[in-house]
């Protein structure tokens, strides 16, 4: 019929050589093409990801446009000490990330473990300061919803119409606007940062088994793939957080 | 079998380079630019992001068609980007009649 | 001949029997089978849904059902249908199970994601039936804030997450496509030797992967409106309900044709192999696949032309859309063309594939009033659109699924089914369809709005016709699940190559093994040749 | 109209009514069109070369470039005539006249709520001249709705926290359906009235009858002062408040140097949202009214202080090129960088 077909024996031809790799898996015909699958699987998953962060992004600037006074008054309330900080951490982890890959691509499993290590703290450092954080806005009602509350020399003009002009007359700062505004602003703080923990707690997890797969020694320069892949995701989340430094905590400091 | 393996020496630079791009961040935020604040740390995030698909992520040693992966994340997010900014940005503007009849 | 043709000894079906053989199996035939299962459960249903829905519109006066149980219906339709059958219907099904084949492939790239998408489904499913048994849902498919996030008091939340979960079943199947597509191909086969089958789903893994994180990102934003208070699209502090819209339907139009499209690739086989000729313009029918998709994703605020946005950025839009028509024009062109001078016989699957011709022309050309910013103000949310996207998603997409499943029949369980029932069922689906749908483009003309439990007196006509046309078609989709039972134990043995078609599908025994080939096949030739001396052996086998 | 009792059209009631149902059976033909063409080469080409012998293969014909450009420009260029004509209809459904009678209208769970300028207010009626332009600036209390005349053929979504408009010209007198278009909850289908055409002296006799509270801008004026606006708002310029003298309709210069255009929107935010836009030389001392004035109030303010613009296009006053009257979406804040 069409696709006029002949039958190669490639067992016993082409690769017939060369026996199997042990991880080679049935259905792929040779070491080349598995890795290869795996790197452009890896890819694509990441665009996925790039789109799902895309769609928050947006969000997140066109409310910074709008209501850029209320982005860069919440913003200032966030640590930026902290912040920096775990920039700097992420961007570590990144590069001890970068060199357990280097390490098993050269065979040294040691290396690789310790590598994949130091990663796993730094992650966990991240979280920890995190943690923090988010304490430190459940402590100041920073979480929007029923109980948010900006910042109480901002007392929010709340109460009957009456009150309110009242308030008016005595000319009085009303935050009532930012009571709201900010709300926005927390909204896509606590989503897009809890989206990015919940890729590191993920990333903690998977380079808890790649650490243990290093070092029960399953790699070497010859099969080091799911140290790639998981670099790979690593990366991809610390870029995420490159990102969003500047755009949560960075709006506007200068004032 | 192996791909590319950098020398620790290129690490260590981009490292350095990123963590100098943080510091420059964190240090334009406090410096009035006016309207060039939110550019310039846009495009500080771009370059550091970009050191590190590059170098770190290898996409610099990677087969073209890993580039075209990139290349089409980045292509659909300037769609949706581009065009729902579209719809915002026009907004409130009167139709260009004129133009039409 | 036939009768002397016997079941191969060793095949998919037979490699390890028990309930564990086939929830642990890393076989793409055995997932896709499961597939086949899970979703026409889900079909039947969405149909039950719909039944409600006709129901109550055969009188005007909203009297069968609550209003509420009314509203529930049409949603709970909505989701099942889209998410959980229409998104993974022909790529879940057939696309896994035939593209391995089809390229020379033992297997998708990665096996186990094959599985793990399964059970993903059956997650999302699970909070859908969550949603469904402690009252359901009632927001429309659509989740539009603020209705979704602050007004509707039922249970939207695991629906959503239902909607979520399944998006990601959605996102693997797309990514291991792609992956496999590219990186394991047989030898010689090259892109432009690919069965159009595989472009079209190439096409749509792309829409899978690029769209459907957009919406589970869009889901979640909702989610945690709904679940925490959160505002990211609340009127009342400043968010923009608009927004929503635009996020959903950066998905939600690309996924149109996430269904249409693999049904066009089967389209273009079944009108292929019947007229046994070569595809007409193969490259234009490769790459309108691949325009669809880039296409599809610069069009979506033409579902938004009166929700206030921009003049402006109507006009783009409304000229975008339209460059949608073309390359889905130049299929049905391409179609046509392959049709003259060709070898042409009427077996179901050709039946369906004219019956798509058919749905799928008025599917589309009413999409021209949709895409005209002068006729889509008025018939924005009537049942003009109804219409419009049933003839395309139920007209097309499921008529090129179950065309595609009367086609593949014999290669998924190597028996053949009673070809007149089969032709019957043809008939009655085309038939009742139209009776159904056809009616609802009038009613959308006279101004009747969608999702109306109670309507004005001078539209019952139309709806009672509507509700008689559902029944004839219910019939239609009831009748396959009999005789493709019945085929399983009593149906004639097919042999691999029953219809005489090209491609490496047919070259293996059916059902195949669990490895599809026995040695790897290395493709020589071009894709689609007939000739008078292959014919004859294909008859012969 | 219809045929054989099946109704096909509803009634042609506006002045864009003639033009849509025109581009409408102009689409139609060209579907009609190529729906037939392809289904009888489809069906021809079935009966012609119908397989004769069990051997027969189709004849090889790869494809033809010729061909396939011709049926993709075709298709193109024609649907490039549907889209510069529903764009036209479009922008004129877009633009109302300066001189069209303005109308507010509310959507709220799950009813219609009009109000005209006089004062009158109806629900899930609108009581409308004939012959006439009537603008409709639209909003919604709770959740989407979708403001819809079948008989006009043009409708507008309802959308909470900002106001969006549409008009038309009622052009036949008579009673038509008015639908709620977009799913808003258990009685969608119940948010339904009808619109009532009137000759115009019937409506000045309608307009005449039964209504206390005098017009919709007077009452904005005593809500004005209910409110306290006024404490700050001096006419002189020299309260904490601007001036709202003569200012629909014109650029106002804002603190963080912007500029903005005063429209139906603008003072919509003002009220709610005070801080949004603070004028330069003001200081951010007005409460929000966020929640503390239902849109009807809010509508009865905004018509009161586009009355203190009597040069501004107002109601009555067919004067004045209007910019904002015409923007098709007066809405949540402008995009433009601020800082």
């Amino acid at each position: 019929m069409s696709n006029a077909v002949a039958h190669a024996d490639v067992h016993g031809g082409a690769h017939g050589h060369a026996a199997h790799h042990p991880k080679l898996q049935h259905h792929f015909e040779t070491m080349e093409q598995q890795k290869e699958a795996s790197t452009l699987g890896m890819w694509v998953f990441l665009l996925t990801e790039v789109l799902f962060f895309g769609g928050l992004f947006f969000a997140y600037m066109l409310y910074r446009i709008w209501y850029f006074d209320a982005f860069a008054e919440a913003s200032r309330s966030l640590g930026i000490g902290l912040g920096a900080f775990n920039t700097a951490v992420l961007i570590g982890s990144s590069l001890t990330m970068a060199l357990a890959v280097r390490a098993a691509q050269t065979s040294e499993r040691k290396a690789t473990v310790t590598w994949l290590i130091l990663t796993i703290v730094l992650g966990c450092v991240f979280l920890g300061v995190k943690v923090v954080e988010y304490a430190d806005k459940f402590e100041h009602h920073h979480v929007p919803g029923a109980h948010y509350i900006w910042a109480a020399e901002h007392a929010p003009g709340e109460g009957s119409a009456g009150a309110a002009a009242s308030e008016a007359e005595h000319a009085a700062p009303a935050g009532g606007d930012l009571q709201r505004l900010t709300q926005i602003f927390f909204s896509l703080y606590f989503t897009m940062t809890g989206l990015h923990a919940l890729h590191m707690i993920v990333g903690v997890g998977i380079m808890g088994v790649i650490t243990w797969m290093a070092y029960k020694g399953r790699f070497d320069s010859s099969y080091y793939t799911p140290v790639e892949m998981a670099g790979l995701y690593w990366h991809f989340v610390d870029l995420v957080w490159i990102f969003l430094f500047p755009l949560l905590y960075l709006v506007e400091r200068h004032t | 079998m192996s791909g590319h393996v950098s020398p620790k020496s290129v690490y260590y630079s981009i490292f350095g380079a990123l963590m100098v791009f943080t510091g420059i961040t964190v240090a334009a935020a406090f410096v009035n630019l006016g309207a060039l604040n939110f550019p310039v740390a846009l495009a500080i995030a771009i370059i550091k992001a970009t050191l590190v698909v590059l170098f770190f992520m290898h996409v610099k040693y990677s087969s073209r068609l890993t580039k075209l992966v990139v290349a089409t994340s980045l292509f659909f997010l300037l769609i949706l980007l581009a065009e729902t900014f579209m719809d915002y940005a026009t907004r409130g503007m009167a139709p260009p009649l004129p133009m039409l009849q | 001949m036939l009768d002397t043709l016997k079941l191969p000894e060793r095949h998919y079906l037979n490699n390890g029997h028990g309930l564990k053989s086939w929830l642990l199996t890393k076989d793409h035939k055995r997932i896709a089978i499961m597939y086949l299962i899970s979703i026409s459960v889900m079909f039947l249903l969405g149909g039950l849904f719909a039944g409600g829905v006709r129901l109550e519109l055969m009188t005007p006066q909203g009297d069968l059902f609550l209003a509420d149980t009314y509203n529930k219906y049409f949603t709970m339709h909505g989701v099942v249908m889209v998410f959980f059958f229409l998104i993974p219907s022909t790529p879940a099904v057939l696309g896994n199970f035939l593209i391995p084949p089809m390229i020379g492939a033992k297997d998708l790239a990665f096996p186990r994601i094959n599985l793990l998408s399964l059970y993903i489904y059956w997650l999302g499913a699970a909070f859908f039936f969550y949603a469904l048994f402690s009252g359901g849902v009632d927001t429309g498919w659509t989740f539009y804030t603020p209705f979704s996030s602050f007004a509707s008091n039922t249970n939207v939340i695991p629906t959503a997450l239902g909607a979520f979960i399944s998006g990601f079943s959605s996102i693997l199947t797309g990514l291991n496509f792609i992956v496999t597509i590219h990186r394991m191909r047989a030898p010689g086969l090259t892109w432009f030797r690919l069965p159009l089958f595989v472009w079209a789903h190439y096409a749509t893994s792309l829409i899978q992967v690029l769209g459907t994180p957009v919406v589970a990102i869009t889901i979640i934003m909702v989610f945690v409106e709904r679940a925490f208070g959160f505002g990211i699209f609340d009127p009342s502090r400043g968010g923009d309900p608009v927004l929503f819209q635009h996020l959903f339907w950066f998905y939600s139009h690309p996924a149109v044709y996430i269904m249409i499209l693999p049904a066009l690739g089967v389209m273009s086989e079944l009108v292929s192999t019947f007229s046994r000729k070569t595809i007409f313009g193969y490259s234009f029918v490769a790459f309108s696949s691949l325009a669809i998709a880039v296409f599809g994703f610069i069009v979506w605020a033409h579902h938004m032309f009166v929700a206030g946005i921009s003049t402006y950025s109507a006009l783009v839009f409304s000229f975008l859309s339209f460059s949608v028509a073309i390359p889905s024009a130049v299929k049905v062109f391409n179609w046509s063309a392959t049709l003259y001078k060709g070898s042409i016989s009427f077996e179901t699957p050709m039946l369906y594939a004219y019956g798509f011709f058919g749905l799928f022309l008025i599917g589309g050309l009413t999409g021209l009033f949709l895409a005209t910013l002068g006729t889509d103000i008025h018939l924005h949310d009537t049942y003009f659109v109804v219409a419009h996207f049933h003839y395309i998603m139920v007209g097309g997409a499921i008529m090129g699924y179950l065309g595609g499943l009367h086609f593949w029949w014999p290669k998924l369980v190597g028996r053949m089914y009673s070809e007149f029932a089969s032709r019957i069922s043809a008939i009655l689906v085309f038939v009742g369809f139209n009776l159904t749908f056809f009616p609802q483009f009038v009613l959308g003309y006279m101004g009747m709005p969608r999702r109306y439990h109670a309507y004005p007196d001078e539209f019952q006509v139309l709806n009672v016709m509507s509700s008689a046309g559902a029944g004839v078609l219910g019939i239609g989709y009831m009748l396959p699940v009999i005789y493709f039972l019945w085929s399983l134990k009593r149906g004639e043995v097919a042999g691999p190559n029953p219809w005489g078609a090209s491609g490496l599908e047919w070259q293996t025994q059916s059902p195949p093994l669990t490895e599809n080939f026995t040695e790897q096949p290395v493709v020589h030739g071009e894709p689609y040749e007939y000739t008078p001396h292959v014919a004859r052996e294909a008859n012969l086998v | 109209m219809g045929s054989y009792g099946i109704p096909l059209f509803p009634e042609q009631a506006s002045s864009f009514a003639a033009n849509v149902d025109a581009l409408y059976i102009f689409i139609v033909s060209v579907s009609a069109f190529f729906a037939l063409a392809v289904t009888i080469a489809v069906v021809a080409f079935g009966i012609i070369y119908r397989r004769k012998h069990d051997g027969e293969v189709g004849a090889r014909i790869e494809g033809n470039l010729p061909l396939e450009l011709l049926w993709s420009i075709i298709p193109t260029m024609i649907s490039m005539v549907m889209f510069g004509w529903g764009a036209s209809a479009y922008f004129e459904m877009r633009t109302p006249p300066a001189e069209a009678l303005q109308i507010y209208a509310v959507g709220k769970q799950w009813m219609w709520k009009f109000q005209h300028l006089e004062g009158q207010r109806e629900i899930n009626e609108l009581h409308v001249p004939v012959g006439r332009p009537i603008k409709v600036t639209i909003t919604s209390e709770d959740v989407i709705h979708s403001l819809y005349f079948p008989s006009f053929r043009t409708k507008m979504d309802a959308i909470p926290g900002r106001y969006t408009q549409l008009w038309f010209e009622p052009t036949k007198t008579g009673t038509y359906h008015i639908f709620c278009t977009e799913y808003c909850g258990t009685n969608h289908s119940g948010m339904i009235g009808s619109v009532v055409v009137m000759e115009p002296a019937a409506y000045q006799a309608w307009l005449a009858g039964g209504t206390t509270e005098g017009t919709l801008a007077q009452r904005g004026e005593r809500l004005f002062t209910d409110l306290a606006c006024n404490t700050c708002h001096l006419d002189t310029g020299k309260g904490r408040g601007p001036s709202l003298q003569n200012i629909v309709g014109k650029p106002v210069e804002l603190a963080d140097g912007t500029t903005t255009t005063v429209d139906e929107g603008y003072l919509r935010e003002s009220i709610i949202n005070s801080q949004a836009k603070i004028v330069k030389g003001y200081q951010p001392l007005m409460p929000a009214f966020q929640g503390l004035v239902s849109e009807d109030n809010l509508v009865a303010l905004v018509e009161y202080i586009k009355t203190l613009s009597p040069t501004a296009t107002t109601t009555q006053a067919p004067a004045a090129p209007a910019p904002p009257a015409t923007a098709p979406t007066t809405n949540t804040p402008p995009v433009g960088e601020k800082k």
